[in-house]
This record gives C-alpha cells, sequence and structure tokens, in this order.
C-alpha cells in the first residue's frame, strides 16, 4: 500500500502548510480562509484513516459553522492584525 | 435485579444539577418563582444525595458505581472499559466541601444578585458549574475528567463574564477562558499518551499497567501542572486573580470552589494513579516547591493591593500553597518509615486544610460581598467605619479572618498546627516560611478589618438582604463546628479519605 | 390556499430527498428490489411533515408554485442535454485558452427578457456553468445580467445566451 | 524572626531619614478636616513602611503580573517544560 | 468484477497534488478573492477525491461525506462572498 | 473489457480537466478569470469524476444484484453530483460579485459595463 | 516503511507547536484564537492517528467489506473533543466581540486593566 | 529575553512531545498503522451488535459504553450556549442592542 | 451593514435548505446504521440557519423556540439514560435493545443495516440531535446579530 501512505503524506504536508498559512497572514479574512482550508484538509485526512463520523463532524463544524462564526467575530471587530 | 436506591446516589450527586440546569431555562419562561425553586430545590436535592453518599460510604464501605453495566456494582473484568465513579472517604470529603459552599453562595445568591434582570442563565450556568466540579472529583475515568474540567471552564467564565457591561469581568473571562482551554488541549494530548500506550482510560487499570516509562513522565506531568494551572498555583496563578475579583460577588467563593476540585483531583490522582509509577519523593518535592511559592508570592502580592476582593483572591492564592506543601511534604515520604512517623499527618493536615479552606474563603468573600453591596466601592482607600452599620457581616468577617489567619481557636487553627507540626519533621525551613506567611496573613485581615470596618462612621451603610446574613450565618455555624470537634473532623472525614486513597499507615 | 400549496411542495422536496437517499438501504417492501422498508416509509412521512411544517415559509417566497407542475420538471429535465452538450463544447474552448493564454477579458451587460427569480436564477448559473462566461452581477429592476467574458465578442445577448432563454422560457417563465 | 525584624527596621530607617523633615516646627494651617474620610487611614497608608522597606522584594513581584495573555500562557509554558525536564532528571 | 481500486487511488493522489497546487494560491493571491477561489478549487478537488476514495475502498457509505462537503463548502464561500461584500459597500 | 475502457476515459478526462483548472488558477492574470478556469473546470472534472463512480458502481451492481450497496452508492453519488452542479456555479457567482464590490477591476478589459453602470449611479 | 512509521505524529506535534508559538507571540486576540484552532486540529488528529490500523475498515458493520476494523475509542473521544472545541471557539470569540465592544481594541497590550 | 525563554520552553516541550509520540508504542514495533493490543476496543468490537443491536460501532461507545461523556458534551455546548447569551446579551448601559 | 446577496444566491439558498434539513434528519436518524448520528446531523441542520442569515441577512426570531428545543432536548436525554436506572439497571444501560418493536430489532455480523435496531441509541440521537440543532443555531444567531449581519423579520 505505498500509494496509500504518498496519499497520507501529501495530505499532512498540505494541513501543515495551511496552518502556516494561518499563522503567516497579517489579515485576518485571509487567516480565516487558510483555517478553514486547512479543516478541510483535515477531514480528509480522517477520510483516510478510516474514521467517517469524525470525518463528517469535522466537514460540518470545522468547514462551515467554525469559519462563519469566526468572520463574524472579525466583521464586529477590526479585519487586519495589528495596531492602527 | 433492583439496586439499593442509595448505592445509585453518585448518579444524583452529578445528574440533579445537570437536570435542574436543563429545566431552569424552561421554567424561566414560565415564572421567577418556579425558576428560584427549581434553583434552590437542586441544590437541596444535591445536598440530600451527597449526605446519603457520605452515610453509605461510612456505614457500609467504598464501592465503585459502572455505567451502562446491568449491575452497577458488580465488578467484572470487563467493568473499567466503561466509566466509572468512585463513592470513596475522598469522594466524600470531596463532594461535601463543594456543596456546603455550594448551598452557602446558593442562599447568598438570592439577596445579592435580586437587583438584575435575566437571572436565568445564572442560575442555569451556577448549577452547570456545580455539576461539573462534581463530575470532576467523583469520576475515575480520565477522559470523562477532561470532559467535566471543560464543562467547569466554561460554566465558570460564563458566570464570571455576568456583568457583561463592565469591561473587565469581560477581560477576566476571556484571560481564564484562553488559558484554560490551552490546559485541557494538553489534556487531551495526555489522554492521548496514556490511551496510546496502554489502550485503557480508567484509573485502575492506568494504575495497574503503568510501568515507569517515559511516556508516564510526560503524561504525568502534563497533568499535574494543568490540575495546579486551574488550582491557581504560582506561577500560573496569575488569572486567579482577575476571576475572583471580577466576578459577580456572590459567585466568586464558587469560582475558588472549582480551583479546590481540581486539587482534589490532582491529589486523588497522584495519590490513587500515579504512585506505583513514579519515585514518591520527586512529585512531593515538586509539590513542595509550587506550594512554598504560591504561599510566599501570594502573600506578597496581596501585600500591595488596595482592592478589596484582589487582596483577598491572592490570600486564597497563598491558601492554596498551604494544601500543596502539606501534602507534597506527604507523598515525598510515602513507602518510607517517615510516613507513618509524620507524613500522614501533613496529610491530613493538608485535607482538612482543604475542607477548612473551602468554608472559610467562602465566608470570607461573601462577607466582602456584603460590605461591596452596602457600600458599592472595592477600593481600600474609600471604605471604611461599617462596623457601625453592619454588625453581623463585621463578626462574619473577623470569624473568617480569624480562621484564614490560623488563630487558636478557630479551625484554620487546627489543620494548620497539624501541617506545621508534620513539616517541621521534615525540613524546618518550610515550616518558618509557613509561620511568616501565616502572621503576614494575619497582618492583611488586619489591614481590611481597619479599613473597611473601623473608623469613623461614613454613612454608607446600605441595609444588606436577609438571605445574605443566613448564608453567611451558617457558613459561620460551620466553622464553629470544625472548630469545636477538629479530632472528631479528622478521625470521621479526613482519615476515610486517607484510607480510600491506599495509603492509610 | 397559497399556505397549503406552499407547505405541499415542501413537503414534496423533502419526502423526495429523504427517499431518494433511502434508496436501496435495508429492507424492501418487496423482495429482492431496492425498495423501502416500512419502518423507512413511516419515518420518510413523518420527516416530510415535520420539515414542511418548519420551514414551508422558506420554499416560494414570493407566491410562484408554477414549478408544481410535473411537465416542467420533464423539460427542465431533457435541458440538462443541452447543457451539457454546451459546456463540453465550452470546456475546450477554456482549454485552449488556459494553454495559451490567449485572452480579452471583458464585462458586457446582456438584457435576456426573463421576468422571474427562478429563470433568472437557472438562466445565470447555466452562464456561468458553461466556462467562458461568469455572471458578475444581476440587477434586479431590469432584469439585466452582468457577465465576464472571457473574450469579447459583438452581440452579448445572443451569443451567450440565446439558446438558453429559449429553454427556460419553455418551463420556468 | 527578631534578625529579620531588625533588617526590617533598618531598611525603614534609612530612606526615612533622608526623605522626611523632620525639624520642621508647626506653625500655622488649615483647621483638620470634619469629614470623615480624611480622618481614616486609607488602604494604601496602612502598612506604607514596611511595604516600602519591602520594595526591592515586590516592585518586580508586582511588575510580573503584567496582564497580558500572552504572558499568562507564558508562565504556563515555562512551568510545563520545568515541570517536565524535573521529572525527567529525577526519575 | 473489476478491480479498478489502483486506479482510483492513483487519480485521487494527483487530486491531492492539484490541492497542495491550488495551496500555493491561498498563500500567493494578492487580494482576499483570490484566496477564496482557491479555497473554492480545494472544495470541489476535495468532493472528487472523497468520491474516489469511497469507491476505491469498497465502503460506499462514505459518499456521504462528500454530499455534506459539497453542501456545506458552499456555505463557507458564501460568507467569505458575503463578508466582502459588506466591507465593499460600506 | 469495454466498461474497463469507459472507465479509464471518464477518469481520464476528469484528471485532465481538473489539471486545467489548476493550471487556470496559476496562469490567469485576475480573480474573474482565475474563476472561469478554476471552479468551472474542476466542476466539470468532478462531474467527470462522478460520472466514473457512477458507471463503476452500476456496472458492479449489474454483475452483483443481490449487493444493494452498489445501488446505494451509486444513488448518493448522484446526489453529490447534483449538489455540486447547483453550488458551485452560484458560490462562483457569490464571489465574482464580492470581488467587484471590493474594488478589483478586471485587468486588461476592452470594456466593464458594471463599472459604468457604478458610476453613473 | 520505517520512516513513515512517525511521520503523522510527528507532524500531530509540529501543529501543536505552531499553536502554542502563535498563542506565545502573537497580540491580536482572534489570531490567538485561531492559534488555539490549530492546536485542537492536532489534538483531533492525534487521537485518530492512534485508532487507525494499516488495511482495516470503519467500525461499522452495516454493508462493510471485511470484519477488522479499527479501533472506535478514539473516535468517540474526538467527536466529543470536536463539540468541545466549536463550543469552546464560540464562547471566547463573543469574549471578544465585547471586549472590542468596550476597549475598541483587541489588542492583548490594551486588554490589561486588570493587573497587578 | 522573556521570548528567548519562551522559545527554549517551546523547544524543551516539543522536544518531550516528539520522543513521546516516537517512544510511544516502541517495544511493539510499530507505531502509526500498527497500535498497540487493546483489550477494550476488541472487547466494543465484539460486544457492541450482542449489547446495543446496532452496526456503528462508534455509536454504540459514545451513547452506551461512554455515554455519560456524551451528555458531558451535551452539557458543555449547553452551557456554552448559555454562556454566549449571557454575554452578548443586552446590556444595561448600551441601548442600542435590541434583544 | 447586514448585506443581502443577490438574487441568484437567494434562490439557490431556499431551495437549498429544505435538501440540507432532509440530509441532517437522515444522518440523524441513520446513526446507528451509517456514518453520522446527532451531532454530526445536528450540524448540518444547524448550516441551514447559516445559509440562511447569510443569504437573506434577515431571520424570523424564533429564539425562545430554539432554547425550549435546546431544554427539551437535553431533559429528554437524561431521562433517556434514566430509563435503565428506573427498571433497575445502572445509567445509560441500554434496556430496550432487541425487544422488538421500533427500534427493538436484532442484528448481527454484517448486513445491509435495518432502521429499527438500536434500542435507545436512536432515539438519543434524535433528541441529541435537537439539541445539537438548536445550540447551534442559537450561537450563530446571537453571533450574527451582534455583528450587525442579521435583520429581525417580523
Amino acid at each position: 500500500m505505498m500509494l496509500y501512505y504518498i496519499l497520507q503524506v501529501l495530505i499532512l504536508i498540505g494541513l501543515v502548510s495551511t496552518a502556516a498559512a494561518v499563522i503567516w497572514f497579517k489579515d485576518l479574512i485571509s487567516a480565516a480562509i487558510a483555517l478553514g482550508a486547512s479543516s478541510l484538509i483535515l477531514a480528509l485526512q480522517f477520510y483516510l484513516l478510516r474514521a467517517p463520523d469524525v470525518a463528517i463532524a469535522e466537514a460540518a463544524v470545522g468547514a462551515a459553522l467554525t469559519t462563519a462564526i469566526f468572520i463574524f467575530a472579525i466583521k464586529s471587530t477590526d479585519r487586519t492584525e495589528g495596531y492602527k | 435485579m433492583n439496586v439499593d436506591l442509595l448505592l445509585q446516589s453518585p448518579v444524583f450527586i452529578l445528574g440533579i444539577p445537570l437536570l435542574f440546569a436543563f429545566l431552569t431555562p424552561l421554567a424561566d419562561k414560565v415564572s421567577k418563582e418556579l425558576r428560584n425553586a427549581v434553583f434552590i430545590i437542586g441544590l437541596l436535592l444535591t445536598a440530600l444525595f451527597v449526605s446519603l453518599m457520605a452515610y453509605e460510604v461510612y456505614t457500609i464501605g467504598s464501592w465503585t458505581y459502572v455505567f451502562g453495566a446491568e449491575d452497577p456494582t458488580a465488578i467484572t473484568d470487563v467493568s473499567f472499559f466503561r466509566i466509572t465513579f468512585l463513592a470513596d472517604g475522598f469522594a466524600v470529603l470531596a463532594t461535601l466541601t463543594i456543596i456546603i459552599t455550594a448551598v452557602g453562595v446558593g442562599i447568598y445568591s438570592f439577596g445579592n444578585m435580586k437587583d438584575f434582570d435575566d437571572l436565568g442563565k445564572f442560575y442555569t450556568l451556577f448549577l452547570l458549574t456545580l455539576a461539573g466540579v462534581m463530575g470532576m472529583v467523583l469520576t475515575s475515568d480520565l477522559f470523562n475528567l477532561f470532559v467535566w474540567f471543560e464543562v467547569t471552564s466554561i460554566a465558570s467564565c460564563g458566570l464570571i463574564a455576568y456583568h457583561n457591561e463592565r469591561g473587565e469581568s469581560v477581560e477576566a473571562a476571556l484571560k481564564y477562558m484562553i488559558i484554560s482551554v490551552i490546559a485541557g488541549l494538553l489534556l487531551l494530548f495526555s489522554i492521548g499518551f496514556f490511551y496510546g500506550e496502554y489502550g485503557v482510560l480508567n484509573y485502575f487499570l492506568i494504575r495497574d499497567s503503568m510501568d515507569g516509562a517515559f511516556i508516564d513522565i510526560l503524561a504525568i506531568g502534563l497533568v499535574m501542572v494543568i490540575l495546579s494551572m486551574k488550582a491557581s498555583s504560582v506561577p500560573m496563578h496569575m488569572w486567579a486573580p482577575d476571576a475572583y475579583s471580577e466576578a459577580p460577588d456572590s459567585i466568586t467563593p464558587f469560582i475558588a470552589i472549582t480551583s479546590l476540585g481540581s486539587l482534589f483531583v490532582l491529589f486523588r490522582l497522584i495519590f490513587f494513579v500515579f504512585r506505583g509509577a513514579v519515585e514518591p519523593s520527586s512529585i512531593g518535592n515538586l509539590l513542595i516547591i509550587l506550594g512554598v511559592l504560591s504561599m510566599f508570592v501570594g502573600v506578597s502580592m496581596a501585600l500591595k493591593q488596595s482592592d478589596v476582593k484582589r487582596l483577598i483572591a491572592y490570600l486564597s492564592v497563598s491558601q492554596i500553597g498551604y494544601m500543596m506543601m502539606a501534602v507534597g511534604v506527604g507523598f515525598a515520604t510515602l513507602g518510607t518509615a517517615d510516613y507513618g512517623a509524620f507524613g500522614v499527618n501533613a496529610v491530613e493536615g493538608g485535607f482538612f486544610h482543604m475542607i477548612n479552606d473551602g468554608v472559610y474563603k467562602a465566608l470570607l468573600f461573601l462577607s466582602v460581598g456584603g460590605i461591596i453591596y452596602a457600600a458599592d466601592t472595592r477600593d481600600l482607600n474609600r471604605l471604611g467605619g461599617l462596623a457601625h452599620s453592619m454588625p453581623f457581616t463585621t463578626f462574619f468577617f473577623i470569624i473568617g479572618g480569624l480562621s484564614i489567619a490560623g488563630i487558636p481557636p478557630l479551625s484554620g487553627f487546627s489543620s494548620k498546627l497539624l501541617i506545621y507540626k508534620s513539616v517541621y519533621l521534615y525540613n524546618p525551613v518550610l515550616a518558618i516560611i509557613a509561620l511568616v506567611v501565616s502572621i503576614v496573613t494575619l497582618a492583611l485581615i488586619g489591614k481590611i478589618f481597619f479599613n473597611a470596618f473601623l473608623g469613623p462612621d461614613q454613612k454608607i451603610g446600605m441595609k444588606i438582604p436577609r438571605s445574605m446574613i443566613l448564608s453567611m450565618g451558617v457558613l459561620t455555624v460551620i466553622i464553629v463546628i470544625f472548630s469545636l470537634f477538629p479530632n472528631y473532623v479528622v478521625s470521621e472525614i479526613i482519615a476515610p479519605a486517607i484510607e480510600a486513597l491506599g495509603v492509610a499507615v | 390556499m397559497d399556505d397549503f400549496k406552499r407547505f405541499f411542495s415542501t413537503f414534496l422536496l423533502a419526502l423526495g430527498t429523504y427517499l431518494i437517499l433511502t434508496f436501496a438501504a435495508g429492507v424492501s417492501i418487496v423482495e429482492g428490489t431496492p425498495l423501502w422498508g416500512y419502518e423507512q416509509l413511516v419515518l420518510a412521512f413523518s420527516v416530510a411533515l415535520i420539515v414542511a411544517s418548519v420551514t414551508s415559509h422558506i420554499l416560494c417566497r414570493k407566491d410562484d408554485f408554477r414549478m408544481l407542475n410535473p411537465v416542467r420538471w420533464g423539460i427542465m429535465l431533457v435541458y440538462l442535454i443541452p447543457l451539457f452538450i454546451e459546456m463540453v463544447k465550452a470546456n475546450f474552448d477554456v482549454a485552449y485558452r488556459v494553454i495559451t493564454g490567449n485572452i480579452r477579458p471583458g464585462i458586457v451587460r446582456i438584457k435576456p427578457g426573463l421576468e422571474k427569480d427562478l429563470s433568472i436564477t437557472l438562466l445565470a448559473n447555466s452562464i456561468t456553468l458553461t466556462p467562458g462566461t461568469l455572471t458578475v452581477d444581476v440587477d434586479e429592476d431590469k432584469k439585466e445580467l452582468y457577465i465576464h467574458w472571457i473574450k469579447v465578442r459583438k452581440n452579448p445577448t445572443e451569443t451567450i445566451s440565446g439558446r438558453f432563454t429559449k429553454w427556460i422560457r419553455r418551463f420556468a417563465e | 524572626m527578631a534578625l529579620v525584624a531588625y533588617l526590617f527596621y533598618q531598611m525603614g530607617e534609612s530612606s526615612y531619614k533622608k526623605t522626611r523633615l523632620k525639624g520642621d516646627p508647626f506653625i500655622s494651617g488649615n483647621r483638620p478636616s470634619k469629614d470623615p474620610r480624611d480622618i481614616h487611614v486609607g488602604g494604601d497608608n496602612l502598612y506604607w513602611g514596611f511595604t516600602h522597606a519591602l520594595r526591592k522584594y515586590l516592585d518586580p513581584l508586582v511588575e510580573g503580573h503584567t496582564g497580558i495573555v500572552n504572558d499568562y500562557v507564558y508562565w504556563f509554558v515555562v512551568t510545563l517544560a520545568f515541570v517536565l525536564v524535573f521529572l525527567y532528571l529525577l526519575i | 468484477m473489476i478491480d479498478f481500486s489502483y486506479p482510483l487511488l492513483l487519480a485521487v493522489g494527483i487530486f491531492f497534488i492539484y490541492i497542495l497546487i491550488s495551496a500555493i494560491r491561498i498563500f500567493l493571491g494578492p487580494t482576499a478573492p483570490d484566496r477564496a477561489v482557491a479555497l473554492d478549487t480545494i472544495n470541489t478537488m476535495v468532493v472528487a477525491s472523497m468520491v474516489g476514495l469511497g469507491a476505491a475502498t469498497w465502503e460506499t457509505l462514505f459518499i456521504d461525506i462528500a454530499i455534506v462537503y459539497a453542501v456545506l463548502s458552499y456555505i463557507t464561500t458564501l460568507f467569505i462572498a458575503n463578508y466582502l461584500e459588506g466591507v465593499g459597500s460600506k | 473489457m469495454i466498461v474497463l475502457t469507459i472507465l479509464y476515459i471518464l477518469l481520464a478526462v476528469s484528471i485532465i480537466f481538473n489539471g486545467l483548472g489548476i493550471i487556470g488558477l496559476h496562469r490567469f492574470p485576475d480573480v474573474y478569470t482565475r474563476l472561469h478556469a478554476a471552479t468551472k473546470c474542476t466542476t466539470f472534472g468532478t462531474i467527470f469524476m462522478t460520472f466514473t463512480i457512477m458507471v463503476y458502481g452500476g456496472a458492479m451492481y449489474y454483475w452483483y444484484p443481490a449487493q444493494e450497496q452498489y445501488l446505494n452508492m451509486v444513488i448518493h453519488t448522484f446526489v453529490a453530483l447534483i449538489a455540486i452542479l447547483v453550488t458551485n456555479p452560484t458560490g462562483a457567482h457569490a464571489l465574482a460579485r464580492a470581488a467587484h464590490r471590493v474594488g478589483v477591476h478586471p485587468e486588461k478589459a476592452v470594456l466593464d459595463h458594471l463599472a459604468d453602470k457604478e458610476e453613473k449611479e | 516503511m520505517n520512516w513513515f512509521n512517525f511521520f503523522p505524529l510527528i507532524m500531530v506535534v509540529t501543529l501543536v507547536i505552531m499553536g502554542l508559538y502563535v498563542v506565545l507571540f502573537k497580540k491580536n486576540l482572534i489570531k490567538m484564537i485561531m492559534g488555539i484552532a490549530i492546536i485542537q486540529n492536532g489534538a483531533n488528529l492525534f487521537l485518530v492517528s492512534l485508532a487507525y490500523r494499516e488495511g482495516y475498515v470503519a467500525p461499522i458493520w452495516t454493508s462493510a467489506p471485511a470484519t477488522d476494523m479499527v479501533l472506535p475509542t478514539p473516535h468517540a473521544l474526538t467527536l466529543t473533543s470536536i463539540v468541545i472545541g466549536v463550543a469552546t471557539t464560540a464562547l471566547m470569540l463573543s469574549f471578544v466581540i465585547m471586549l472590542k465592544k468596550h476597549y475598541g481594541s483587541i489588542n492583548s497590550d490594551d486588554a490589561r486593566r486588570c493587573r497587578e | 529575553m522573556k521570548k528567548i525563554i519562551a522559545v527554549i520552553a517551546l523547544i524543551v516541550i516539543s522536544a518531550f512531545l516528539f520522543g513521546g509520540v516516537v517512544e510511544m508504542r516502541n517495544q511493539d514495533g510499530g507505531g502509526f498503522g500498527n497500535p498497540v493490543e487493546t483489550e477494550m476496543d476488541e472487547y466494543f468490537l465484539e460486544n457492541s451488535q450482542d449489547h446495543n443491536q446496532v452496526n456503528n460501532v462508534v455509536t454504540a461507545v459514545l451513547f452506551d459504553y461512554r455515554g455519560l461523556d456524551t451528555l458531558g458534551e451535551a452539557t458543555v455546548l449547553f452551557s456554552a450556549v448559555s454562556g454566549v447569551l449571557t454575554v452578548l446579551r443586552k446590556t444595561i448601559s448600551s441601548k442600542e442592542g435590541e434583544e | 451593514m447586514n448585506v443581502k446577496m443577490s438574487v441568484v444566491v437567494r434562490t439557490v439558498a431556499d431551495i437549498m435548505v429544505v435538501p440540507i434539513v432532509v440530509f441532517g434528519i437522515y444522518l440523524i436518524l441513520h446513526g446507528h446504521l451509517t456514518p453520522g448520528g446527532g451531532f454530526q446531523g445536528g450540524a448540518v441542520v444547524a448550516s441551514s440557519t447559516a445559509l440562511l442569515i447569510v443569504a437573506h441577512g434577515a431571520m424570523k426570531d424564533n429564539k425562545t423556540d430554539l432554547s425550549n428545543m435546546e431544554s427539551t432536548g437535553l431533559t429528554l436525554f437524561f431521562l433517556l439514560a434514566m430509563v435503565g436506572l428506573i427498571m433497575g439497571f445502572s445509567l445509560f444501560y441500554n434496556s430496550l435493545a432487541g425487544t422488538g418493536g421500533i427500534f427493538g430489532g436484532t442484528v448481527s455480523g454484517i448486513n445491509p443495516g435495518y432502521i429499527n435496531t438500536g434500542g435507545t441509541i436512536p432515539l438519543m440521537n434524535i433528541v441529541v440531535g435537537m439539541e445539537v440543532i438548536a445550540a447551534l443555531s442559537l450561537i450563530l444567531w446571537m453571533m450574527a446579530k451582534r455583528s450587525g449581519s442579521l435583520e429581525v423579520e417580523k
């Protein structure tokens, strides 16, 4: 199952790089987008690890609801990081 | 097969607050009186079941409650794959401490919070916090501990931020929330390490399979730091003064009780689970270091405070230090001849101090809440002369303050004496530090007393409601009982708790 | 009457969705066929009733019930075929442009002459699905569409939406 | 104990002499205020000498309590690292 | 009986590489809409991968997750678009 | 085997079009053209992926009629296809509109009626 | 495949350290909460990784292809932790919203009226 | 200064965590994908259909074997909602929040 | 500053709400057979609230109903757990499994999935689903209200 290993390695690299994007962005809305992508890829990894229940939960909560809540919060505060 | 209802009581200690918390929003829609009735019935039922469990433990002996099994008390070799509750002397000690404070605070809240609207959420969160702490101290499953830990954190943060018209409250709640969420996630990691290494989650099975490997050290370290943080031990205490001082006045002792609850969990874990896996002296010394730091830094920071609630918050941090130091001394001598000589006394002193601390700290915070209710300020520079208009509160404050300072006739003295005696035998320096801290504590209590109660009458005394006086009176009576019969308390409540941890002499 | 129609359309949509989802799952009424069992059917009807009673105010906000007619559904399914052919054709076009980078973009305005919300939505989505064109904005008062076109040519209304408009007018207008 | 007390006394005494004008005679002034707030000793004034004598110890401690969330997490992480190393070395 | 698992897994591997390449656009994208476009692309690719993986490993129930994704990723996109519109019209 | 050939063709189309979408995402200059490539080429590719699975599952069900899970798989894949088909163009439209509202104008545009209209208002 | 044996778990640790880095060094409160979300992702992935067994199927008996299944307990634990994660995130973000209302800033350097 | 100490602490913690994940199941020769033999999970897998007549073992674990965790989890959500409603409710001082 | 999105988005959102809700209920009801369950299905249903909020920027005020639903769901969950206790077993004992009737069927080995199995577990899924739907919708509602992206419809 060499191919399966390669799939997981690719996914994990994607996960860590999107998480790095979350840290790197100064624009909070971009960081929220990257966080959404990160949890998207995380759900794919759950899928590969044969955890369908967890994958659905992560898909529903991580992709839709968490991003929504973050965007509401950003909307009622500031968009950019750092002092104005 | 019908099981005795008394043997089901651990379920109700957790379940009654939960169920009544779920019902409170529904009752709130109907009427305020119904809501209050639901709240107080829930509290009193919980107290009833705590006393039933205590009765059962002291007459029959401890038992393990297995969730989801056909017979909740029958132990087979697959029982510990499920979640279990431990009903033993230690659980009785912990639940008793918690419920005394909870009933006191609950009665107090009726008077203190009556001017605010939207109290349904307040009572809901109160009952949820109670359920969370009860679950923490009763459970014997690591992941279940994590779940109740989070319930406690979230519900108490909601309570702290109850006065959302004040920015400081929200700020304190956010700080507490961030740090406790990070702590909860690291707790999840240590649970993952335990599960990955041994494939089990129950205390009993972890205890049986631990072998002192590297993973054990890592996971034990994580758990210890997290629970000490929650217990507001220095240097991770900084959330405590913020949270204690910004919470609503009536709820502050209850936030402090969650700290005590996590301290109970820490002691249960190190004595009951981790004892065989590691060298006792290392964890014992660690606890002593943290305890001494807490005592000293707490009381030093209290010197600089002019906010009365913050001052008592720092004092409570320093009281946490006493317990950690005493129990650390007891744990460090575990397995040696010293344990029989003085270690058990140290643990007894520590546990006795915990139940004392729960009560007198509640009394102190509540009487300070009375001051704030009457004078509408927390600044010691502006308070003064309240003894003229508030004789009851003054009396209660004196009782609580002398007890926290360890003045002879009162209960704080008995526990502190046990601690001094045994700690002196372990290392005299520790005992001297404890004495010095105690003296400074007395001085600080004198400062509050002088500033708030003595002096010319400033005519700012507002009449405080009767339920506040009542609850403070109840707590005072309990302190007096503890003071009059310390031997009885130690032999009937503390000794079974130590025995339940499996470390009796 | 409108309330009932609204309720009924929501009910049908919910029932259909649930039945499609549970098709060929578990036991069946008739042995050997991939149909539904009794319990499934009971659950399906109760779920549809509950959903319809809770969310009936959402569907058909503007009291537009013409999609209840099954003939229109048939035409709509037939419409998928020209749409798919159009998609295939235009996808190769975009593939060519992706490789060569030969683009001449611009935003054009078209006036398809459709009135209803549903038909405008379908037209906009069809236009967006066929690569080369992308609906950017909709003017709700004038019923005009603003379309980003990857290679601007003459006579946008006819070129972009001519064929779709005819089909959509047939079942949604 | 007495030694510690004497040390405190010395530390307080040294600064006391420098800052206070001891020998100034009282000539005249306003009448003492009748407002109870002015007569009463406030919270900051009680034990002023004690805290002032200990300021070399207390001031860094007070400065350590910055009230920034990052510092709370910082102390948590540092303690975690310390405890892990401690347990690892001792066991 | 035909075994089509290996080509499907290979295709999914290629899709994963596509996902990584799209993630570069999340890094680069000069404006927020560009990043949202990349997120949308990743969503679609993830749905395709999930469908393929479910068939490749013979776990037919896993297709449900793809449906959840196909529906919910759209809501995320709408949220981002809504926020950007709110900023633009201010 | 003819089914296998069909499956390979469908899968190849899917991979090629998805790849074209990804290339377009990096090659095109601005948001709108990227949207053209990214959301729609990938939609097209994903449609072919779902076709692959549907043909595969249908063939399996044809050979093993007792195994109803394959039919279930086909139906659920079809639902996913419908969801993709409905939601993707709407998402693309919403993004394009948002981008225009934010003030991103198409690069190298030869004409822009929408901007003209907004100027008029 | 020896090197692969620890790769996912090492990535998990990387995620946690990245999250802790954000919480330690970033001053923006929403960014800090995003860091906490990253730690949550790492913890969830850690638990699910513990459950995985090579070549086994999901623990569901409905039309399962084989009978050997991955471990179910960590899946249940992870579900619990995901829901706890969304609850804490929502509560923290609402605190931040109120803090912005009172203090006019979401920088942690400004949110320090409680100190000493 | 503070930053340096923080970075050192982070490095120490990460070293411990890396050591932990590498060390975790080393005695069995397997790491990821080859977990330790757990009696608990085997018991769940074998007996969930017997005890609960349920196909999805995860659901059986969630609602029977570890049911109290699920109750706690629902409680967490409930308390979070209560907290959000408490925090975001109309403040006494500000009148523009209307609900 | 609430945003009303374009007519295309609104129409599609209106059409999509019912299938999303039904799909979430499908996940809840089949939680004991397929991946899914109370939490997952509840989250999916709650995201339809998010869809309505984001598309229309306006919604009916049903906070009271949602709050009642949440409390009712949790209370029922606890009472369902108590069923075992009342019958003399311990809390969370699945006393309905295999007793016949709806949700009382028996099952063993690999099977295509029968809906009438599971004892109390499907019922618990349903009540937890109610709780999660209400809780997440309430969170979304409050935060949208606070961030000014929601108007209350009459």
